[in-house]
Parts: structure tokens; C-alpha cells; sequence
């Protein structure tokens, strides 16, 4: 009997699954679902809106609420559960943000919907490491991105007589000495902490290697930290500072991109968001921009993306709406639509790449080994232990201190 | 604080010349309306000249114009004999001192005596001696380390006078200095202020609309209304023979009784004749020849109406307003209702009929229409 | 003739005026006395309330929330001052607080010399006054987020004054604080000096416009030239216009986290970052709610030390 | 050249320049609004734009998009008018009413009670945030416009408290006292005497506090309420992401758009800055 009654409940949610993507949308009247996010300018809106979509076509409703920088959008969603009106969904990064919040008990866990969904299957190792507390799934993923992409404007390489797309470290570093000789500034970078950060994390992925990046970050090892190995990833990041210009601190990315994009600067260390700015300025990779995940082949590909978390509430139809919201947003169909406006690339391999930009697809071709996935910082150390690496990153960036005092200190901040 | 004792006063050295003040053809405009126009007048050495008048006339503007306060439209200002039309305030070799006392509130009595030589770069020790002799002159030296703030009004105004003074200027100037003051206070000050012109012997210009102070302190009054002088002259003068009406109802409290009638020649004299009321004017010293036709003005000052048996004219007693050292009753005469000063002490009262005569060598006499004394 | 008390009349101590020589008060009366003696009271409660929930609560529970191990959200454990040491060891706590006295200080004094410099100049009586105060007083009503990123973009040698006089034919001008780690604390200054000191001017010009007339006719007089009379005379009588302006402007200096944010965001490194940036990143980015209490309560401190002695001079003033 | 003459053109000077340094930012605002985004990013921001256009205007004003919505800043506007009103009229009301019970009742106690007022001012407003959502939730007014507007009075009243408390302080207390002395009570003195006298004060209050509460984002976001969020928040989604594109000429039109209402506010108190504020009470 137990059998029965388990094969009827199966066969209907996936009737009514199918029954509500094929039909036309029902009269809104389906669940409510209030969500909290920080997309909020022109490309993320356009991004957002394919999620609503989506999940309007699934029969529900999208309330939005936006909220500038994460930071703040995530200070207002713990201010909100606190005060007793939580939202339906809200938006954090692909990282331990959320665990306090898992362990006050406060979130609704979404196991059905993986289950169904076969979540295990299609996610990237990182990812269900962040997103599995104990068993239970607590967010649903919503786009991976990757903030170590290394641009570069193909007008400035060709004004700097360089012919191909740099293949290594000491490649790059020749371009940039090129770029440096025909006047033009070589790494456009926008002088704030967390952009000094990116630069370093793309060093420590193509200089350190998986195994390094993992020992520094994930198993915080002292004596790796203290190690040769880690000392001459310091040194390379610090020697990139070199080829930056006088007028690079407190510039915006934005502001730095667009050094590329006028072809004033040659190569820029940002994640794949910056696609947003170049497709602004009427530019195409290939074309007139270049992108390089890494260099060589077994180069890391460094996932810090979004997720969505489903607060626990009273309202009786909010659940449904959670279970909805994770499924729509997982679906293969939302997560193109989504990827090719946001420049990210889908959470799953298993979608069809032709549609997303050249990129993207070889973002996507490289995840498709298993072993080159990697979270970034933020998927292995607690938001505390990561700002505290930022703070000394950005100092050793900013001013001259020796390399061995830097690496006392990381481990000091790391044990 | 007790009355100043005139003897200690003497003892003290002269001050700085007194000088003397001309104005001619002086006129003022604030935007577009002329306050004052075509005015002149001289201030003698030494004098204490009073602009007197009601407010509005003119007189506060006129005295900040010598000041140097107000810029001035046309016409020409001398103090000391050299022209200070243009000459700033403090060229002017003036000391002013205003209603409300503008002392400054965040300095000591001392130091606001000597700020203004300090600024002027003056030698300390000329400075020490100008505001102790100062002091000593208005009884200041107690009060020397206060602030005004812990002052009284009357303290403060003699603080306001210490710092005129200490200028050691040619020319003083009162702007209605004792309005805010009690009366007590105010005769006090006003005695003092007396003293003290005859003491130093500089020229002062002071403005008021109380005639008591007026009368009192000058040694001439200027009378003025609507940015106009009406009369110069002794406070005896200006009393005695005002040149028109409005000085003459300005003048004097209660305000002199107004008649209005006619002149007539009888036998040889001119007779003022009104209803139910007649007086023989053969003795009034005319300006000019007595006119006969036209409407004029008979005014007889409450004190030169006797009230006793001897009085040529009946009437019956309306109204009686005893003052302490006389009374005032008020008379009905026929139609007319008239003023008397009684300062013996005649009990009187209301609705009892009485005999009076009027002091007829005391009397003046306007032309109705221009108001002018014939 | 004694001098009658001075005019600020202190009263005497103890609360109610009792009105001297007051014929035999029935019950009737001293009951109504003593109801009328609690209607002050009745009215500061709403301030009562405010301070005891709103400002002592919550300062005393980030008093306890400091020494807990709290993260994203308070947790009742002890930990006694390990927040405190932790801030104290911290490299980028103590830059905040040199910043921020230093920016205090210059902000201060630049904000209330120009304050006082507009409201005297637009005394003059000058032509267009109601134009000149609108022209100081809109950065106040403008947000600092999108003024700030305008400041930076000027201050910014690549894009902003420096590039635009080199162009003008002066070819070393320099003008890059905002990229140099010890001066960049003078650019934030620069354009919090712009927001506030339109309002300094406001204030300051209600003061002069309050001082009587004759004063001014008394200084001439005594030939005081106009700036002395200004520096001597005006300035001194300004007291209490002064001690408001210190108090506004000290909250803000305290306070200041937008101007940091929109211009330099703390950068470059953490060369401009203030004390209220440290807390913010802590408690929101950084989910440490204990150590940003902790902050918080030490920034308190600072200032209690601060301010004590001069409120405790002005309340011994008052009543000496 | 008459001295007097040298010193206005000082005067002149002096104001000119001061003006230049204040309306340098407002001219590059104003610029960069009318820009395309191609001439934005070449940088020269004091050129004046090649072909002027307003779309950055329209744009910011109705149809920038901040996330799902597409209404630009106005979706904010009549919301943060809403909050304004009651969050400046209440906070004046009870800081008048603080200052005249301050400055002429003094109660036993008061003073100690305004001395840990005025320390509240200086603890930074994002620390207390926990606690007092704590405190509202608690009596219900989370999430909504009452809620906003207490939390605008708390946040406002030590700094309207000390401006009437020393308005009041300069207040002759012989005035006071004569209203004693009529048997003016408590209310009485307070409408009918002191309130019409402190009309300079309460223009200066309102102008601190229209453009205090008018500018004000944190409060606004967390205890407004999704449906009365201020123009501030639209503002910022606008202006800020970490990880979006910028539109600059937006970013500029829409803060001038924003920053509206506290002009105007300015330019109509401007005028009561030559008469009210001179109109002393007892003079002498």
C-alpha cells in the first residue's frame, strides 16, 4: 500500500508540473512570492525580469524587492526575519553567509524539490558544498560566476604589437611589458579591496595551482601559508601592481572596463559581469575584446555565484510558493535566459551552450571536469576570516611591506 | 545710589575743546521719500542744543546725519569748523550715546570704556588715566570689572555716557538716552547730565520727545515736525512766544488752551472776540500790523489762568486733577472748556462756580489758517 | 537700588518656581500645586521614554552583545573583553580612530572659519543674498552617495582637476591626494567642508540677523574697523550659536560613513577608513555583530571622554 | 578708490569664489546628466556635452529599471512625501516642547536625562538598527509608515531638542516669568507665548529635518515597509551595484530629481532668513 500511495503523490506534483509549464499561465492567482535581491541596474535588471517571467509563467506571483549592493539587501533580509516579517526568497552569494541563519533554524530547507529535481546530479561539487547543511539543501543556485576572468581590449594588443592571446603567467607579463612600452597602461584596475582581491585570487588559482589554492584557503595550513610556494604567488601579485597607473585607487570596475573598452588600457582582471559593460558599449568578445578563464589546461575555474534562501514563515501558501520559486529557477530553460543577461553561466552543464555568448561557452566547457571546479574565498572561509584576509590583501597591494610579514599575518588571520 | 555729591566734582581737569556745529541746507533721502530738505542750523560752542519734536519728525535722522551714520543727500556738515560731510563716524570727533545703551555685552565696564581708544592705538597709559577720570566723573569705579549684563538700566546708561566721554571728543550726541529709564531714575540722570554739561563744557546735541527734558537741560531747543525746524530759541523763548500753534500746543503740560474768534478794532485797541468770551489785546506786541478780517487763534497757557474772588470772568469748575505740588482744573466758560494751574491750596471741586482772570500780557495770538504767531 | 538678578535668571534650585508671599493655599490649592508641579514631567516623557528604550537599551545591549561571540545574530554567551582585545590588536581599528580624529578636527575648524566667513560676507548687505544661501546651502540637500562619486571623480588626478589644468597649460600641476595613502583623509575633508558649511553659514547668519542694530552705529562710532567688530564684538556674543554648531557638526564627524563610502571607499588599501565604516563592514558584510558592538561602544567611550569635561564646565558654569 | 568701495569688491571676491567652489560639483552633475555614455567615458568632465540630450532625464525620472519594476525614482516620491510630513512636524513639536520644558520648568532630573539625550546622538545609527527593530516588531509597527515615522523621532530628537533648548535659553526669562506671574500654566505659556515667538527656530528645524528625514536611506529601507519604501531607496538602486553596469548620466539626473524637494525648501525659508530670524523677544 505504501508503495501506491508514494507512486500517486510522485505523478502528481510532476502532473502538475508539466500541467502548469505547458498550459497557458493561470490566472495569477498562484502563490505569492516576495523576493529580495541586488540586481538592481540596467543588465541585472533585464536578468531578474527573466526569473520573474519564468515563474509568473509557472502560475506564480513576483513581488520585487530590490535593494542596492549585497551587503545592504542581505542586512535588510536578517533585519526583516528579525522584526517577523521575513520575504518568501532572498538573494545571497554562493558561500557560508547563510549559516548562522541555517543554525538559528530559521530557514525552510528545499530536499523535496532536490530531490525531484535531482539537484545531486547537475550541481557542481562547490556549489552543493555550500548549499548542503547536514543533509539538507537550504538554498537553490541560481548562476555561477566567475570573478577571475582576465580581459583584455584586442585594439590595445594590436597597438602594442602583440599577437596572440597570452598562454601563461610570464606570457602575460610579456604583453603587459609590450603594452607598457607603446604607452598605454597595461592592467586597468580599479584601486578598492575587493577588486585587489580578484586579482589576487586569479594569481593564486594560475600561479598556485588547485592544490595550493586549496590548502591556503580551505585548510587554512599554516606551513603552506608560510611555504616558498605561496610566498612567489604573493610576490607575482604584488609585481602586477606595477603595471597598474597612479590614478587606479578608489577608481570603480566600471571605470576600468571602460579603459579597455576605449582601448586605453590592455588587460583587466574582473569577473564575467564585466560582459555587461562591454555589450553596453556595442562590443563582442572575439571581436573587439579577448577573455581568458585561466592559462593552460588543467587552469581552475573559480565559482562564486548566487543563491536564493527560502526564510521560514507563517503564511500557510508561502511554502508552495518557496518549492515553486527553487524549481523554476533551476529549471534548464530559466537558467539560459538567465545566464545570457547576466553574463554568469548556467549551474548546470547539461543545458544547450549554443545560445550563450563565446565566453560563457568556454566557461561552460571547462566545468565540465569535475576537477577543475573550485569555490572562491568565500565558499571556504566564514564572511569574518574572508574581510580579514581582504583588509591585508588590500594594505600589502596599496604599500610596500615585505612578503614574509604578509604571510605571518594571513596566517594569523586564517588559523 | 545716593545723589552725587557737586563738591568732589570740581576737583577734576578739563576736557578736550568743546566744538561747534554747522549745518547747511541739509538734506536726507531714505529710497525714494525726503525726510529731511533744505535745513540749517548752528550749534554754538559749549551749547546744549535739544532736538525736540514728535516722532517721526526727523530729529533722531538729522542727529545720526552728524554722526556720520546716514550718508546725506545734498547739503553740507561742519563740526569744529572742518567739513565732515563724507568723514566717517570716527573722524568726526564725536561721542554718541544711544537708547539702548549698545554697550558690548561680552566685555567689562573697563573694557568697553577703553576698546575704542585701544583700537585707536592710543598710549596705555593715556588710556588708564582718560576712563579712571572717567570713572570717577560718573561714580563708575566700582562697576569697572563688571559686565553690563549684571548692571541696572540706570548703571548701564552712565557706562554708555563713561564711553562718549573717555573720546574726549568736541561734540556729544544723546539719542533719547533716557527713554528706557524709570521716572525716578530719569530725573536723577537727568540732573546729572546737567551737572555734567556745565562741568566739561563741551557742545551736546540731544534728541527727545519729552518736552520735561527738553526744557530742562537746553540752552536752546530746536523744535522740529515733519523733517522741518519750526523754532529755535531759549526754552524761555520757545514757551513764552512760540512761533506757531503746534510749537505751542507741543509745549507745556496740560497743553495751552486754543480759542478760536476773530479780532475787532474798539476805541483805539483790538479786542479778541469769541463767543461768550472777549479779551482786550491793546497791549499784545504784534508782529506786524493787527489784521482785523480774518479768523485767528487766541492761546492762554494753563498757568496764566488765576482762579481766585478777584477773577474778572465767571465759570464752574468741570474737572480737578490734583499733582502733588499744584492742580490742574479744568474750567467750562460758555462754550468753551479751559485749563487752569492752581498752586496755592484752594479746595475745589466739581460744579462749583468760580471767578478767573486771564494774565492777558501772557497770551499769543496764530492766524488761523497758516497757524503763524501774529 | 540693588541690581536686580542677572537676565538669565538662575532659578532656584530644585525645580519649582515658588511664588513668594502666597496667602494661606487651602488643601484645594496645594493639591493643584503639586498636579501642576507634574505637568513638566508629564510632557518629557515621550523624552523619558526614547532614552531609557531607545539610547540606553540599546547601548546597553551592545554592551553585552561586545562581550558575547556573536556573529550574524546575538548569542548569549560570555566572552568577556576578547572582542575588545581583538579590536584593539587590529591594525585597520586604530587607523580609523587617528582618521578619525584628524578629519574631525580640520572638519571642524575648516566648516565653522568658512561658515562664519559666508554668513559675515553675506551680511554685507550684498546684492543676490537669497541666491548666494541657496548656492551654499544645496550640497546639504543633495545625498552624499552620488556627490561623493562626483568629488571622486574630480579629486581623481586621471579624470578630474589635475587632468583638466595640465590641460590648460600648467603640465606638472598635481593634485592626487585622493591616490595617497596619508592625504587622502584631506579629500574626504574637502567635500564634507562643501555639504556642511552652507548650514554653519545658516546658523551663523540667524545669530548676526539677532544682534541689535545700535551695536553696530556704537562701533562706528568708536571707529572699530568692521572685521574687528566682527572678530571682537560679533564673534564673542555668537556663544551659544557656536556651541550648537560644535554639537551638530561633532555627530556628524562621529558619524561620518557616506562621505568614506561614495569617495574612497575606506581605500586606497584602508588609508581613509573611519570608524563607522570598520563597524558597518563588521556587522553587516563581515556578520560580527560582536566586534562592531564592540566598536561601537569604544567610539562611545572616546566620546564621553570628550565631551564630559566640557558639559561638566558649562553645568558648573551655569550655576557658579 | 574710496576704502569703502575696496572693501565691497573684497566683499564681491570673495563671494564669487566661494560660489565657484560650491557649484563646481552641481555644474559637473548637470553636465554629465545631458552626456551620452560614450562621451562620459572619455572622460572629460568638464566639457560641455557635443549634442545635449534629456534622455538620461526621462530615463531616470520613469523608466530606470531597479530590478523587476521599471518606474525610476518616482515610485518613491509621494512615499517619501508621506514619511516626511509626520516626521517633521512630530519631531519639531516634542523638541519644542523638550527645549521650553528644559530651558524655563527644568524638573528635577531633566537635565541628566538631556545629557544621556544628547550622547544618544553620537552612537552611529547602523548599531542600533537590531535592537530597535527588535522594539518595534515587538509593538507591532514593523514594516510600516507609523513605524518609520516613530523611528524618525527617535533618531531626531536630541539634535531638535538642543536647538530649542539653546533658543530658549537666550529667551529673557523676565518674559517667563511675567507669564507667571499672569497665571499662565504649563500648555498655556507654551502655545500661546512661546511657540509663535520661536518662528526663526522652527524654519531652521524644519530645514534640518525635511532634508535629514527627505535624504535618509538605511531607516527608510529596513522600517518602511516594502510599499512605503522613500525615493531614496529607488535613488540607490539606481546609483549603487557591485556588479551591474553604471549609467552615470542616470546616476546624476536621478540625485538632482531626488534632491528637489529639500531645494525648494531652502529657496521658500530663504526669505525668513532677513526678517524672522532678527524679531527678538524683550529687548534691552
Amino acid at each position: 500500500m505504501m508503495w501506491a500511495r508514494k507512486i500517486g503523490l510522485i505523478t502528481a506534483t510532476l502532473a502538475l508540473a508539466g500541467a502548469a509549464l505547458a498550459q497557458k499561465p493561470p490566472a495569477p492567482s498562484g502563490p505569492k512570492a516576495e523576493v529580495i535581491h541586488w540586481w538592481t541596474s540596467g543588465g541585472e535588471s533585464a536578468a531578474v525580469k527573466t526569473l520573474s517571467d519564468a515563474y509568473r509563467a509557472a502560475g506564480g506571483q513576483w513581488q520585487d524587492m530590490a535593494v542596492a549592493l549585497g551587503e545592504q539587501a542581505r542586512s535588510v533580509t536578517i533585519n526583516r526575519m528579525v522584526g517577523g516579517n521575513p520575504p518568501t526568497a532572498a538573494q545571497f552569494n554562493t558561500s557560508r553567509q547563510f549559516f548562522d541563519v541555517v543554525e538559528q533554524g530559521l530557514l525552510n530547507n528545499m530536499d523535496e524539490v532536490a530531490a525531484r529535481d535531482g539537484w545531486d546530479k547537475f550541481l557542481p561539487e562547490a556549489v552543493l558544498s555550500v548549499i548542503k547543511v547536514k543533509g539538507h539543501y537550504y538554498a537553490a543556485p541560481v548562476s555561477i560566476h566567475m570573478p577571475t576572468w582576465i580581459w583584455y581590449s584586442k585594439a590595445a594588443f594590436a597597438k602594442a604589437g602583440i599577437a596572440a592571446e597570452p598562454k601563461s603567467m610570464d606570457e602575460l607579463f610579456a604583453a603587459l611589458d609590450k603594452l607598457k612600452g607603446a604607452g598605454l597602461v597595461p592592467l586597468a584596475h580599479g584601486g578598492q579591496a575587493w577588486q585587489d582581491n580578484i586579482v589576487f585570487a586569479a594569481v593564486l588559482a594560475n600561479v598556485g595551482g588547485r592544490d595550493l589554492y586549496l590548502k591556503v584557503l580551505r585548510d587554512r595550513d599554516a606551513k603552506a601559508i608560510q611555504g616558498e610556494a605561496f610566498k612567489n604567488v604573493l610576490l607575482t601579485f604584488k609585481r602586477l601592481q606595477g603595471y597598474v597607473d597612479k590614478a587606479s585607487p578608489g577608481r570603480n570596475w566600471n571605470d576600468a572596463t571602460a579603459m579597455l573598452i576605449t582601448g586605453k588600457a590592455g588587460v583587466q582582471f574582473m569577473g564575467d559581469w564585466a560582459k555587461g559593460e562591454f555589450t553596453l558599449a556595442g562590443q563582442q568578445p572575439g571581436r573587439d575584446f579577448g577573455c581568458i578563464a585561466g592559462f593552460g589546461p588543467s587552469s581552475l575555474y573559480i565559482i562564486q555565484g548566487d543563491v536564493f534562501v527560502f526564510p521560514k514563515t507563517s503564511h500557510p501558501d508561502s511554502l508552495k510558493a518557496q518549492k515553486l520559486l527553487a524549481s523554476v529557477i533551476t529549471a534548464p530553460a530559466t537558467q539560459v535566459a538567465f545566464s545570457n543577461k547576466k553574463g554568469s553561466i548556467p549551474i548546470r552543464t547539461d543545458v544547450d551552450a549554443s545560445k550563450l555568448d563565446l565566453c560563457a561557452q568556454q566557461g561552460l566547457a571547462i566545468m565540465k571536469d569535475k576537477n577543475r571546479q573550485i569555490g572562491n574565498g568565500e565558499v571556504y572561509m566564514t564572511p569574518d576570516q574572508n574581510g580579514a584576509l581582504a583588509d591585508i590583501l588590500t594594505a600589502y597591494w596599496n604599500r610596500n611591506i615585505p612578503v614574509e610579514k604578509i604571510q605571518k599575518q594571513i596566517a594569523e588571520a586564517l588559523k | 545710589m545716593s545723589a552725587s555729591n557737586p563738591v568732589e566734582w570740581t576737583a577734576l581737569a578739563p576736557v578736550a575743546a568743546a566744538a561747534g556745529v554747522a549745518v547747511r541746507d541739509l538734506a536726507i533721502r531714505f529710497g525714494a521719500n525726503e525726510v529731511i530738505r533744505g535745513l540749517n542750523l548752528d550749534v554754538a560752542e559749549g551749547e546744549f542744543l535739544v532736538l525736540l519734536g514728535p516722532s517721526g519728525c526727523g530729529k533722531s535722522t538729522l542727529l545720526h546725519s552728524i554722526a556720520g551714520l546716514i550718508d546725506v543727500a545734498a547739503g553740507r556738515i561742519e563740526i569744529g569748523g572742518r567739513d565732515m560731510t563724507e568723514a566717517d563716524p570716527s573722524e568726526r570727533g564725536i561721542g554718541m550715546v544711544f537708547q539702548n545703551y549698545a554697550l558690548y555685552p561680552t566685555m567689562t565696564v573697563e573694557r568697553n570704556m577703553s576698546f575704542g581708544l585701544r583700537v585707536a592705538g592710543l598710549p596705555r597709559a593715556e588710556i588708564e588715566a582718560r576712563v579712571k577720570r572717567t570713572a570717577a566723573l560718573l561714580q563708575l569705579q566700582p562697576l569697572l570689572q563688571r559686565k553690563p549684563a549684571q548692571l541696572s538700566g540706570g548703571q548701564r546708561q552712565r557706562v554708555a555716557i563713561g564711553r562718549a566721554l573717555v573720546r574726549e571728543a568736541g561734540v556729544f550726541l544723546f539719542d533719547e538716552p533716557l527713554s528706557n529709564l524709570d521716572a525716578k531714575l530719569r530725573s536723577e540722570l537727568r540732573r546729572e547730565l546737567k551737572l555734567l554739561h556745565q562741568r566739561l563744557g563741551s557742545t551736546m546735541v540731544y534728541v527727545t520727545h519729552d518736552q520735561v527734558e527738553a526744557m530742562t537741560l537746553a540752552t536752546r531747543i530746536v523744535v522740529m515736525r515733519a523733517g522741518l525746524i519750526q523754532q529755535v530759541g531759549t526754552p524761555h523763548e520757545v514757551y513764552e512766544r512760540p512761533c506757531n500753534r503746534f510749537v505751542a500746543g507741543f509745549l507745556g503740560a496740560p497743553g495751552m488752551n486754543f480759542i478760536n474768534g476773530r479780532l475787532s478794532m474798539l476805541s483805539g485797541g483790538t479786542v479778541f472776540d469769541a463767543p461768550g468770551l472777549s479779551v482786550d489785546l491793546h497791549a499784545y506786541a504784534f508782529a506786524g500790523r493787527a489784521p482785523t478780517d480774518q479768523p485767528v487763534v487766541l492761546g492762554i497757557r494753563p498757568e496764566h489762568v488765576q482762579i481766585g474772588p478777584a477773577g474778572e470772568r465767571e465759570a464752574t469748575v468741570q474737572l480737578v486733577e490734583p499733582m502733588g505740588a499744584h492742580q490742574v482744573v479744568w474750567l467750562s466758560h460758555g462754550p468753551h472748556t479751559l485749563a487752569a494751574v492752581v498752586h496755592d491750596a484752594q479746595v475745589l471741586s466739581m460744579g462749583q462756580s468760580v471767578r478767573f482772570s486771564i494774565d492777558r500780557s501772557r497770551v499769543s495770538l496764530f492766524d488761523l489758517a497758516s497757524e503763524q504767531r501774529l | 537700588m540693588n541690581p536686580p538678578r542677572s537676565a538669565s535668571g538662575a532659578s532656584p534650585p530644585g525645580g519649582q518656581r515658588q511664588w513668594p508671599g502666597k496667602a494661606g493655599s487651602t488643601a484645594f490649592a496645594g493639591w493643584r500645586r503639586i498636579l501642576r508641579g507634574l505637568v513638566p514631567w508629564g510632557a518629557l516623557l515621550p523624552m523619558a521614554l526614547t532614552v531609557l528604550v531607545a539610547y540606553l537599551g540599546a547601548t546597553l545591549w551592545s554592551l553585552r552583545v561586545s562581550m558575547s561571540s556573536a556573529r550574524t545574530f546575538p548569542s548569549d554567551d560570555f566572552v568577556g573583553l576578547a572582542q575588545y582585545e581583538r579590536l584593539f590588536d587590529n591594525e585597520r581599528w586604530q587607523l580609523s580612530l587617528q582618521n578619525l580624529a584628524l578629519y574631525g578636527v580640520l572638519f571642524i575648524v575648516a566648516t565653522v572659519v568658512i561658515g562664519f566667513l559666508l554668513a559675515v560676507f553675506i551680511d554685507q548687505k550684498v546684492k543676490g543674498e537669497g541666491a548666494l544661501r541657496t548656492v551654499f546651502l544645496y550640497p546639504y540637500a543633495m545625498s552624499f552617495v552620488a556627490t561623493g562619486l562626483v568629488w571622486q571623480w574630480v579629486l581623481n588626478p586621471g579624470s578630474g582637476l589635475q587632468q583638466a589644468v595640465r590641460q590648460m597649460g600648467w603640465p606638472d600641476f598635481t593634485f592626487d591626494w585622493i591616490i595617497d595613502q596619508d592625504k587622502v583623509i584631506y579629500t574626504v575633508v574637502i567635500a564634507s567642508v562643501w555639504q556642511a558649511s552652507g548650514l554653519v553659514m545658516a546658523l551663523m547668519l540667524a545669530g548676526l540677523r539677532g544682534i541689535d542694530d545700535e551695536l553696530w552705529k556704537a562701533a562706528r562710532i568708536d571707529g572699530i574697523p568692521t572685521w574687528r567688530v566682527y572678530l571682537s564684538i560679533v564673534l564673542p556674543m555668537m556663544g551659544p550659536t557656536l556651541a550648537t554648531v560644535f554639537v551638530l557638526l561633532f555627530t556628524g564627524v562621529v558619524k561620518v560613513f557616506d562621505a568614506v563610502v561614495a569617495m574612497t571607499q575606506g581605500g586606497p588599501g584602508t588609508a581613509s577608513d573611519v570608524p563607522a565604516k570598520f563597524i558597518m563592514d563588521h556587522l553587516f558584510g563581515r556578520a560580527n555583530l560582536a566586534l562592531a558592538s564592540a566598536g561601537a561602544i569604544v567610539l562611545l567611550l572616546t566620546v564621553l571622554a570628550l565631551v564630559a569635561p566640557i558639559l561638566y564646565a558649562r553645568s558648573r558654569g551655569r550655576s557658579a | 578708490m574710496k576704502p569703502r568701495h575696496v572693501g565691497r569688491i573684497g566683499v564681491y571676491t570673495f563671494l564669487a569664489f566661494a560660489a565657484l567652489f560650491f557649484l563646481a560639483p552641481l555644474y559637473i552633475m548637470v553636465v554629465t546628466s545631458l552626456k551620452s555614455m560614450d562621451e562620459i567615458r572619455l572622460g572629460q568632465l568638464f566639457a560641455l556635452p557635443q549634442h545635449f540630450n534629456l534622455d538620461a532625464w526621462r530615463t531616470a525620472w520613469s523608466e530606470a529599471c531597479t530590478g523587476v519594476d521599471c518606474g525610476g525614482v518616482r515610485v518613491g516620491f509621494w512615499n517619501s512625501v508621506a514619511i516626511v510630513v509626520p516626521s517633521t512636524v512630530l519631531p519639531i513639536g516634542i523638541g519644542a516642547l523638550n527645549g521650553y520644558a528644559l530651558s524655563f520648568w527644568k524638573p528635577r532630573g531633566a537635565d541628566a536625562l538631556f545629557a544621556v539625550l544628547m550622547l544618544g546622538a553620537f552612537i552611529p545609527v547602523q548599531v542600533m538598527i537590531y535592537p530597535l527593530v527588535k522594539v518595534v516588531a515587538a509593538i507591532g509597527l514593523f514594516s510600516s509608515l507609523p513605524g518609520i515615522v516613530l523611528v524618525h523621532i527617535v533618531f531626531s530628537m536630541p539634535v531638535m531638542t538642543l536647538l530649542f533648548r539653546n533658543y530658549y535659553a537666550a529667551v529673557p526669562a523676565e518674559l517667563f516669568k511675567a507669564a507667571r506671574i499672569d497665571g499662565g500654566g504649563f500648555w498655556r505659556i507654551f502655545v500661546q507665548l512661546m511657540l509663535p515667538m520661536s518662528t526663526p527656530m522652527l524654519i531652521v528645524a524644519a530645514i534640518m529635518q525635511i532634508t535629514g528625514v527627505w535624504n535618509d536611506y538605511v531607516l527608510g529601507l529596513v522600517f518602511a515597509g516594502r510599499d512605503n519604501l522613500p525615493m531614496t531607496v529607488q535613488l540607490n538602486n539606481v546609483i549603487n551595484t557591485t556588479t551591474g553596469e553604471r549609467l552615470y548620466n542616470v546616476n546624476m539626473a536621478a540625485t538632482i530629481l531626488t534632491s528637489m524637494v529639500p531645494l525648494a525648501v531652502y529657496f521658500v525659508s530663504g526669505r525668513w532668513f532677513v526678517r524672522g530670524i532678527a524679531a527678538g523677544a524683550v529687548k534691552g
